[in-house]
């Protein structure tokens, strides 16, 4: 077990860099997931953690030690492939073993932490069986017990569970979660589900372009993103987003009016402080909505989803890139078609600048 | 089904060709080796006598022996240099595509060329290898290569590995495009040594192309004349002197085409039992 | 905290700069080494080459050895007696269209024994591993004979054919296992979208051939380009004639010399060199298709 | 890119042209090609212009490709107009009556010397218009003999002896003596007494190699020429008589080679070699042993479409000025009686052992050593060189064997 940390790390091929210094730091035990769209280089940064992509710059420690350009097999990492990637031509059991058989440790030692594995995961019945012969989910175990009996520093799990169908991978999520608890080793997962990353994570890591947004426990992020990628990116549904004005800013609040609902004047807290007219952009989480709220307006309701315990209401408008979103919890829900009137309480939103997407706090 | 079975119209074109062109040249070639047939004019029938022939003489059991052991020599070290350079290129892709078609090259170039290029390479006198062997101080390593009976094997055979290591290559290489990249990097994480993922995870896995290039180049080489029939003719005397040279001199240098029919029959068999045993035995260890 | 924890594996700690270095190094000499044993591999026919421009006193004075000047007598000679553009033409032209005939009818053979495993199919394998393992120089007679009798003596057709059913046999089994490996569903899709056998085979099967058609190419390239029986014995009119031809007419009955031969070898091997330069990419991502099946 | 390719192949299948409104004779040779040109090029032309109808396609396909196309066309019943053919041929082909009889009325029939004119006549009949006789012996590097003080091409053992330990000496390698072509040259020259038993005795099985004293002898004096230093016996096994061996003598490596005068051309247009056509040493002589070979002809399959064009192509050929150009271009003796010298000064040596009488015919080229000895004696001559102390019975009971084998 090992705390993993990154100083400016850089991935570049031939001229072009897909990592711009990344400076990361994951404390010994913490379950790490990298999320962001694809493309982002959460995939890249996992494999250069890995040491399957060589790092172009920058420094990376596992435990205290430097293993920037160490081959992949000194680092002290296991890694979980998306694919699995199980030896097609070997049993379940030999899968498991082929490390360590590598690395010279004994038969029986051998044997009794592959047992202790295949207990852990409930593998014992499949020892003998082919990769071919078992289920997907039975394929994701026997990846994962092959990380596990290897006893790595840090656990490396790449978009594991993307090969999943719905229901069993709310079940590997779980248990993920509890193999973590039980290990307590450091794992570093990579997903461009969310909600994988807010339910499993200590910490998320929002990645794009290369570059980190922010990295913090799931709850900083959803509620105090940094900026609006993040903010865009964490939750779902997503966080609604209106266009306005700073009309004014009097005693900590910016005054921002909203054309799309009605031009409605909401006051929000700020300590830094923006210029008047400045364009900007107000984000409100669909739970935020409340009939009661201090801030009243009217939507144009086109879609009704009502998923039992809540429902979403769907307002779009032409000049709008997403529609507007409310939660509904109460037993009343407007006709689709219909106006529905809302309201917020201007604390719950958060400002930022049109511009650099950053937000203003 | 009727509606598959109609599927069979499409052997047709092929079925046609290769019938005409081929098969029915065979049947004819099995008429010719029950007969005394000079080559021209009238073939007289002699039943089994050119099999009996074959049979019972010690020269050509001896020829179907080295003609084998000549196989085995080919076929093995060609699997084995192709393997090695194509596990190599496999790792170096900046280098892949270039060495790939490079080492292509000798296999392109027509037998009767390269049987000349080496017959100049291999000469005791001023053969390329000799000089360059005084030249880098090791006089002592030079050879008679083409005229010491001991040798004479070896140097045809090597020749011919030379020319076709390129294409076991690229079929081998075919073969490690076709694993998963994730099995490598698994390998590498588990700390497995560039020789033990060879060894232990793209080996076992590159079963096909084995048995793909094994049945190739085994085909391939117990037809094989060219370069023996180039290089040695056979000599020096009867050290070379293959099953496919002793068919050559007999249809064309005695013109006895009823006796170098039987011995092409014969050759035949022996390519479609070994091409079947190698068949069963390769594909039974690919699906072990 | 699990119990299997308590024998883990000690990790050293190294420099990084040293892991760098040793790796940077490693990779270089490995470069090296390959590219080395590659160059070695082709000195051969830069022997040949060298050859080709020297003239016979330089040979005999120092074999290794550089030529002293480019030579160009030599190829001037071979070229002048070559007809090389003709011939280089006609070898183009019979090749490609073997590779046609072979492509076509191939993988149209294909396609049912790769679908449809019955009797039928096991005979029709059978006769073309019969095909794939006769020592084609026995059946030299019969053909010529067929070949009159069907009128076919001295055509490109004929020739086009003959060559053919050489390569027919190895381009099904190519073929075969390839099919076999395209995903069912596919075709059942086509089917629903009310394709008959003739659509499915045109618009679905025969796209997805692309790869291990270049292999197949490459091969059928090889075969037709070198072979010089085929041409001398089916062909009589000299216009017809192919560039191997043209090369071995340096072959003399009574020894060959190599400051002729090689010049027109060179020659008669350069345009397939070209071309296989030309398409090495795409034949090369076809022997990737091909033999993973 | 495959509905492009299908109409390259429709163009390449229209591109299959029809024949002239000529007569196009068509001749197959293994001579004229760049390696042996032989003045038929120029030949040709000649014909062609004293005969404006005919039309002369020649085509060349080498020796050894013959036994593969030509067989195919004269049994399908369409072969050439006029075909070369050595006397092996002559055999094979004529004795399946694939060959016209050109006639023993003609005049060239009787111009021909009588040793040629009885081994090309098979049953009364003359398949073949011989076109050359072509001397088998030493080529000799003058230069190099030079070094070693010595200014003659060596005619008789004890020269060759002499000269190849004053070559040895200097550092230079005396001789070729491949198993494969030169040995047999050396073997045949001191088995075969001119005067003595004809070649046919030991080709029909009616005497044995194994108790001749005359071939054991032969083996024998191999041997002192290994004692004298003229070659390594074991190195000859590598070389090929064809390929590395003439390129060893026309790179001037080596003084001695015995080939046959077909090489003269292609060694004359060596810049700076000097050299001269010597008869083989023998034991029987001392003026050296000319090996005349008789050389191709021209033959008339029986089936040929234009047998009457391809006469008047014979009798061109039977007009001494035209056969002159052919023999000087080879270097061959012609085999009809009378006639203009044609071989150049560099083989008087050769030339005048011939006019003192002092010649055999190469007998694997009359046929009476049957095909099958002359395989069987590359064979056993490289593997008696090989291993030069065996006994000669070894070797000589192959041949026996062989001969036995073929009738």
């Amino acid at each position: 077990m090992a705390e993993l940390a990154l100083t400016n790390a850089i991935k570049r091929y031939g001229a072009t860099q897909v990592i711009h210094g990344v400076d990361l730091q994951v404390d010994d035990g913490d379950f790490c997931v990298f999320v962001g769209p694809s493309g982002c280089g959460k995939s890249t940064l996992l494999r250069m953690i890995a040491g399957l992509e060589e790092t172009s710059d920058g420094r990376m420690t596992i435990g205290g030690r430097d293993v920037t350009h160490a081959d992949p097999a000194r680092r002290g990492v296991a890694m979980v492939f998306q694919t699995y990637a199980l030896y097609p031509h070997m049993t379940v059991r030999e899968n498991m073993s082929f490390g360590l058989k590598i690395g010279g440790t004994e038969k029986s030692e051998i044997t009794r932490k592959v047992d202790a594995a295949a207990q852990i995961l409930k593998l014992q019945d499949y020892m003998d069986r082919k990769p071919k012969a078992l289920s997907g989910g039975q394929r994701q175990r026997v990846a994962i017990g092959r990380a596990i009996v290897r006893q790595p520093d840090v656990f490396l799990f790449d978009e594991p569970l993307s090969n999943l169908d719905a229901e069993l991978r709310v079940e590997m999520r779980v248990e993920i979660a509890k193999l973590h608890k039980q290990l307590g080793a450091t794992m570093i997962y990579v997903t461009h589900d969310q909600v994988e990353a807010m339910t499993m994570a200590d910490k998320i890591v929002v990645l794009r372009d290369g570059r980190i947004e922010q990295a913090g426990a799931p709850v900083t992020l959803y509620e105090d993103p940094d900026n609006l990628f993040v903010a865009g990116f964490i939750g779902s549904p997503r966080m609604n987003f209106f266009d306005g004005t700073v009309t004014r800013v009097e005693a900590g609040r910016a005054h921002v009016s909203l054309p799309r609902l009605g031009g409605v004047e909401v006051p929000v807290a700020v300590t830094e402080v923006p210029g008047e007219g400045q364009a900007v952009k107000l984000g409100l989480r669909p739970e935020h909505f409340e009939p009661d709220g201090g801030i009243r307006a009217e939507l144009t309701i086109d879609v009704i989803e009502n998923l039992g315990g809540v429902s979403y209401a769907y307002s779009s408008s032409d000049a709008d890139d997403h529609p507007v979103i409310v939660e509904l919890r109460g037993k009343s829900r407007p006709n689709e078609g219909g106006r529905l009137a809302v309201g917020f309480d201007p604390s719950s939103a958060l400002l930022f600048d049109s511009e650099t997407g950053r937000r203003i706090r | 089904m009727r509606a598959r079975l109609s599927l069979y119209w499409f052997t047709v074109p092929a079925l046609l060709v290769i019938g005409l062109f081929f098969i029915h040249p065979i049947l004819l070639t099995w008429n010719m080796s029950l007969t005394n047939f000079a080559g021209i004019g009238e073939a007289k029938d002699v039943g089994w006598r050119n099999y009996e022939r074959i049979f019972t003489r010690d020269r050509y059991l001896q020829e179907i022996w080295l003609t084998l052991w000549y196989t085995v020599i080919v076929v093995s070290a060609l699997t084995v240099t192709g393997l090695f350079f194509a596990a190599m290129l496999h790792r170096l892709p900046l280098i892949r595509n270039f060495s790939r078609a490079a080492l292509y090259t000798p296999a392109m170039m027509s037998f009767v060329v390269v049987g000349y290029i080496w017959q100049f390479l291999y000469s005791p006198l001023n053969g390329g290898i000799n000089v360059a062997l005084r030249d880098l101080g090791l006089g002592a390593w030079e050879q008679n290569w083409l005229g010491d009976p001991a040798l004479a094997l070896y140097s045809v055979a090597f020749t011919q590995i030379w020319m076709f290591t390129g294409f076991t290559c690229a079929i081998f290489l075919a073969g490690f495009a076709g694993i998963p990249e994730e099995i490598g990097e698994a390998g590498r994480l588990e700390g497995a040594t560039s020789w033990q993922r060879f060894r232990y995870l793209e080996l076992p896995l590159l079963g096909p192309s084995i048995t793909v290039s094994v049945m190739l180049t085994t085909i391939g080489t117990l037809k094989t004349f060219e370069l023996p029939f180039i290089l040695t003719k056979g000599g020096p005397d009867g050290a070379t002197r293959l099953l496919s040279i002793d068919i050559i001199d007999n249809l064309f240098g005695q013109y006895k085409f009823g006796f170098a029919s039987a011995l092409s029959i014969v050759m035949l068999v022996i390519v479609l039992v070994v091409a079947f045993l190698q068949n069963k035995v390769l594909r039974d260890r690919e699906n072990a | 905290m699990m119990s299997l924890s308590d024998t883990a594996t000690p990790r050293t700690a190294t420099s990084p700069d040293w892991d760098l270095f040793r790796r940077r190094g490693k990779s270089i000499l490995v470069h090296c080494i390959v590219l080395g044993l590659v160059a070695i591999m082709l000195l051969p026919l830069v022997y040949m080459v060298m050859m080709s421009f020297k003239t016979s006193t330089e040979i005999a004075q120092d074999p290794l050895g550089l030529p002293d000047s480019l030579y160009w007598g030599n190829y001037m000679a071979a070229l002048s007696s070559m007809g090389y553009v003709r011939s280089v033409l006609n070898s183009m032209g019979i090749t490609i269209s073997v590779i046609v005939v072979v492509v076509f009818s191939g993988a149209m053979a294909a396609y049912p024994l790769a679908r449809l495993q019955n009797r039928i199919s096991r005979v029709i394998v059978m006769v073309m591993a019969l095909g794939l393992a006769t020592p084609n120089f026995v059946t030299i007679t019969p053909i010529y004979v067929i070949f009159r009798d069907l009128g076919l003596l001295d055509s490109y057709l004929g020739i086009v054919l003959a060559f053919a059913a050489l390569k027919l046999p190895l381009a099904v089994f190519f073929y075969t296992s390839f099919i076999a490996a395209i995903p069912i569903e596919l075709e059942e899709a086509a089917r629903l979208d009310n394709c008959n056998n003739w659509q499915i085979f045109w618009h679905v099967i025969r796209p997805l051939l692309a790869p291990v058609t270049a292999t197949l190419s490459l091969f059928v390239m090889i075969m037709v380009w070198n072979d010089f029986i085929y041409p001398l014995l089916l062909l009589t009119d000299k216009d017809k004639l192919t560039v191997m031809i043209a090369v071995y007419k340096f072959v003399g009955n009574t020894g060959i010399d190599p400051t002729k031969l090689f010049p027109a070898a060179v020659l008669g091997s350069l345009p397939l060199l070209l071309m296989f330069a030309v398409f090495q990419r795409k034949i090369m991502a076809g022997a990737t298709a091909g033999a993973v099946k | 890119m495959i509905r492009n390719l299908s109409a390259v192949t429709l163009t390449a299948v229209l591109m299959a042209s029809t024949a002239g409104a000529q007569t196009v004779l068509d001749v197959v040779a293994w001579k004229g090609n760049e390696a042996e040109p032989a003045g038929l090029p120029e030949l040709i032309e000649k014909f062609e212009a004293a005969n404006p109808d005919i039309e002369v396609d020649l085509t060349y396909v080498a020796r050894k490709d013959v036994d593969k196309v030509i067989p195919p066309r004269l049994q399908g019943g369409n072969p050439p107009d006029v075909t070369m053919v050595d006397s092996s041929l002559v055999d094979l082909w004529g004795g399946a009556g694939f060959l016209n009889d050109l006639g023993t009325g003609s005049a060239w029939y009787d111009r021909m010397v009588p040793a040629v004119r009885e081994v090309m006549t098979t049953d009364g009949e003359i398949r073949v218009f011989p076109l050359e006789v072509i001397g088998m012996g030493n080529f000799v590097n003058m230069d190099l003999m030079a070094k070693a003080g010595i200014d003659k091409a060596p005619v008789t053992l004890d020269e060759l002896k002499a000269a190849c330990q004053a070559l040895a000496a200097q550092g230079i390698a005396p001789m070729i003596f491949a198993g494969g072509f030169p040995a047999m040259l050396f073997v045949g020259a001191n088995g075969i007494d001119p005067n003595g038993v004809s070649p046919a005795e030991y080709g029909s099985g009616e005497r044995t190699f194994v108790e001749d004293e005359n071939f054991n002898a032969a083996l024998d004096g191999v041997r002192d020429l290994v004692a004298a230093e003229c070659f390594d016996p074991e190195l000859q096994a590598g070389l090929d008589p064809w390929a590395t061996a003439p390129q060893e003598f026309r790179s001037g490596n080596v003084a001695i080679l015995p080939q046959g005068a077909w090489n003269i051309g292609n060694f004359s247009s060596v810049e700076g070699l000097t050299f001269q056509f010597a008869p083989m040493p023998s034991r029987y002589t001392d003026k050296g042993l000319a090996l005349d070979l008789v050389g191709p002809g021209w033959a008339i399959p029986r089936d040929a479409e234009h047998a009457e064009a391809a006469r008047k192509w014979v009798d061109f050929f039977a007009e001494e000025e035209n056969l002159t150009v052919f023999l000087k271009a080879e270097g061959a003796y012609s085999p009809y009686t009378g006639g203009v010298s044609t071989m150049p000064d560099l083989a008087a040596p050769y030339t005048q052992a011939r006019a003192e009488g002092s010649l055999i015919l190469w007998p694997f080229s009359t046929l009476e050593f049957p095909k099958a000895l002359q395989s069987e004696w590359e064979d056993s001559i490289t593997g008696f060189l090989l291993n030069i102390d065996k006994p000669n019975e070894d070797t000589l009971q192959r041949w026996d064997d062989t001969v036995e084998d073929s009738m």
